[in-house]
């Protein structure tokens, strides 16, 4: 048995939300990346955009505060923060797509060492998957980080050569976020940035199926360790 | 006088024929003209195509329109949502016909619509399986998809104010697809939540200009539902 | 010389004006057909839009009530009407464009019996003209009127079998109001639905370049008079 | 803190390069942020490349620049119009480049340039002139033109109120292109008449929300030129 312990998804929230600096513009997609909002030290101010349209959202609120015209792109019910505004549904797509938010946080099935995500569907044949705004903010976004797992529970590789699930867009991922190691992908490959005490490079690079570079270092399959 | 405010819900979807194209707004159950899909089901007209964010969640609203065969054909962004029981059945029958497009795209298409932009090339997608049939071009070095407009020959909303001229605002986010979807009906039809006088709405806060507007009913239906998961 | 009195600029705007029923959304261009604004008949609710933005333009201002931030696209200073309101300018032509106004009345320099408008540029050889939004309005709007003279002030020819004179847009032209008469513009050629006391459709018809027919004859070179 | 106030024009300018292409707003004087203009005049950036409604009037703001010989080129919907002098001196002397732009076409061109929409079609300028030498095709029976987004490396705004976010609401037909234009700058450069402080412009009232704006400087120029004509 490995003797490390993998980030929680709250640690992993935690740590995605310091590394976001003040001033950004910030989409944080569905799922485990909402977490995130909950996160952002107290008295930075980052601007949450959310589909829907929405700009400037705050944390959850107390069940007395609640507004039940108020959601996120996840049906989860929010606050404003003040500054806030709203937009129509295809004005904040277009801030989407116009390259106008410096950050999305997504979920993600794979993440190719070109950058290529798949995080919407796992097979060609899934006749009836749901897309929602995933593709408008990979494509669309400044940057892409993905937040997930590094291996699936039945322990499938997820750091991958190539994806091998329908792509969400071609090589927009900037950085991946997993419960074992923060990593950049970089024209040339995967960097690991940091990682959790206990995992060598080495043993991370066998969880994935791409050759991993440490920051500092060279390493990996691509043979130049 | 102009006054666009008809009595009933019944009234409001009088004419509507077999085979329309029928927008839905909102999204997440917020800004849901679901008095309106329910006055559709009752109206009767079917063989519909139905462009909504879902293909509908439960049995109600959009998703009982399926339930009950009226619809030929849905465009939206998700299909397979929570809850999404009676869409599952009929299209594992092969019963009704499936368009997924992604959310930006779909809204920016019911957009160019109402904008009179017959067609637009888009990022969103390109390289992907959603490009597949579509005709696409790389632009500044990126591969993009030729997307057609979505006109309605009805679209359904839902309002927080409205007055006599269709002047339109919304509440929270409540807005959504509703401004756009407004803008891309043949027959544009509006359930509001309240009613104002002309001229209580100002001219630097209307959101959708009554131009665009053909008939309203007052339905006030109240909060949305409160969903805690 | 004729035995006839042309209509007035006034005259003319007056007879546009009566013809526009009631819950139209219009737009008057810029020119001549502004002053038709002045005319609607009291109490008839009619919507003015200007493309700068404007829905439910009013009259021109007393001196004391001028707004410097308001004008319509002719840098008039116009009023509000109550329910009125303001887009930005890719909206305003987005409801232009996409077919949302019931009228629109442009000035023209050519009109031809196909519907087609030349009402910006007198040469192809016109290296710097004034566009502006006419040719926008031209094929937004559900129909468009003309208003303009039936013939220049040096005689020339103006209602047309096929314009000479660079094209605004094609076959858009529903109804052309000039000083002498008011003509239809039919799948059958001009159709002549008034005219000026003392004018015979026959010398109507030679100040043209086009067959007529009058609206409960049938009249002009097509050979059916 | 998110504070995008600077103290002074000429700080607002600053780092404008030559060969950038520059968007103006602003239609018959209102909202056209002249202060901006000046400024860009001051700071020297030439070879520009500059989007407005028209080539200018008078001897002032979009004039002077081109008349100080600063324009490459103009895309403009009027290029001539009344007192349009310094433009017609120089265009005849062929020291501008000049592009003509349906002003719908032009407002919708920046649109999609803001919006990541690369292309679109547009029936407006099918079968005339202006369609000349660009692709077309026939949709729906009608014959579009294939239209390119327009993006700004700098844009000009003026606005009404803004906060230190760069939220931004207009006055009246002050609105015009701003909107639009504010948000296709890589660089988005905002004039405002008057100062509010974050949270008095409400999300509801909010049409420019702060994310497509960099620079903000309180220009209290005050009313718009009267013109009775």
């Amino acid at each position: 048995m490995p003797n490390w312990k993998p980030w929680t998804r709250e640690e992993l929230a935690v740590r995605v939300a310091r590394d976001i600096p003040e001033g950004w513009s910030v989409n944080l997609g569905i799922g485990i990346s909402t977490l995130i909002g909950n996160y952002i030290p107290p008295g930075r101010e980052v601007i949450l955009h959310s589909e829907n349209g929405i700009v400037g959202m705050g944390p959850a609120p107390s069940p007395e505060k609640l507004n039940p015209w108020l959601v996120n792109a996840s049906r989860q019910h929010v606050t404003l923060v003040t500054g806030a505004s709203y937009m129509n549904h295809a004005d904040s797509f277009g801030m989407v797509r116009g390259g106008h938010l410096d950050l999305c946080v997504l979920g993600g099935f794979q993440v190719a060492e070109n950058g290529d995500l798949a995080n919407w569907s796992r097979s060609e044949n899934d006749r009836a998957p749901a897309i929602g705004g995933a593709m408008d903010l990979a494509v669309g976004a400044k940057r892409i980080w993905v937040v997930m797992e590094h291996t699936t529970k039945g322990g499938e590789k997820r750091i991958l050569k190539r994806c091998t699930y329908p792509l969400t867009a071609k090589n927009c991922v900037k950085r991946v976020y997993t419960d074992l190691a923060v990593i950049d992908v970089t024209e040339g490959g995967f960097v690991v940035i940091d990682k959790i005490p206990g995992i060598s490079l080495d043993q991370l690079e066998e969880l994935g199926d791409a050759g991993l570079r440490s920051e500092t270092g060279v390493a990996g399959r691509d043979g130049l360790r | 006088m102009i006054d666009k405010f008809v009595r009933s819900v019944a009234e409001a979807m009088a004419g509507i024929e077999d085979s329309s194209t029928v927008l839905v707004s909102g999204f997440a159950q917020i800004g849901e003209p679901r008095a309106l899909v329910d006055g559709l089901i009752e109206q009767g007209a079917r063989d519909l195509i139905v462009v909504h964010n879902t293909a509908g969640r439960g049995r109600e609203g959009v998703a009982r329109l399926i339930g009950e065969g009226r619809v030929r054909k849905i465009i939206c962004s998700f299909a397979r949502s929570r809850g999404s029981v009676l869409f599952e059945e009929i299209y594992a029958r092969g019963d009704i016909e499936l368009e997924i497009v992604p959310q930006g795209t779909l809204a920016e298409r019911i957009r160019a619509g109402g904008a009179g932009i017959p067609a637009f090339f888009t990022p969103t997608g390109g390289g992907t399986l959603l490009a597949r049939g579509k005709e696409t071009r790389v632009i500044d070095g990126r591969e993009c998809v030729l997307e057609q407009a979505i006109r309605g020959d009805v679209a359904l909303v839902e309002a927080w104010r409205a007055d006599r001229w269709g002047n339109l605002v919304y509440r929270d986010a409540g807005r959504n697809f509703n401004p756009v979807v407004a803008a891309a009906g043949d027959l544009t039809i509006v359930q509001t939540q309240n009613v104002a006088e002309l001229g209580e709405l100002t001219p630097e806060v209307i959101v959708t200009p009554g131009i665009y507007v053909d008939r309203v009913v007052h339905v006030p239906s109240g909060d949305p539902p409160v969903v805690i998961s």
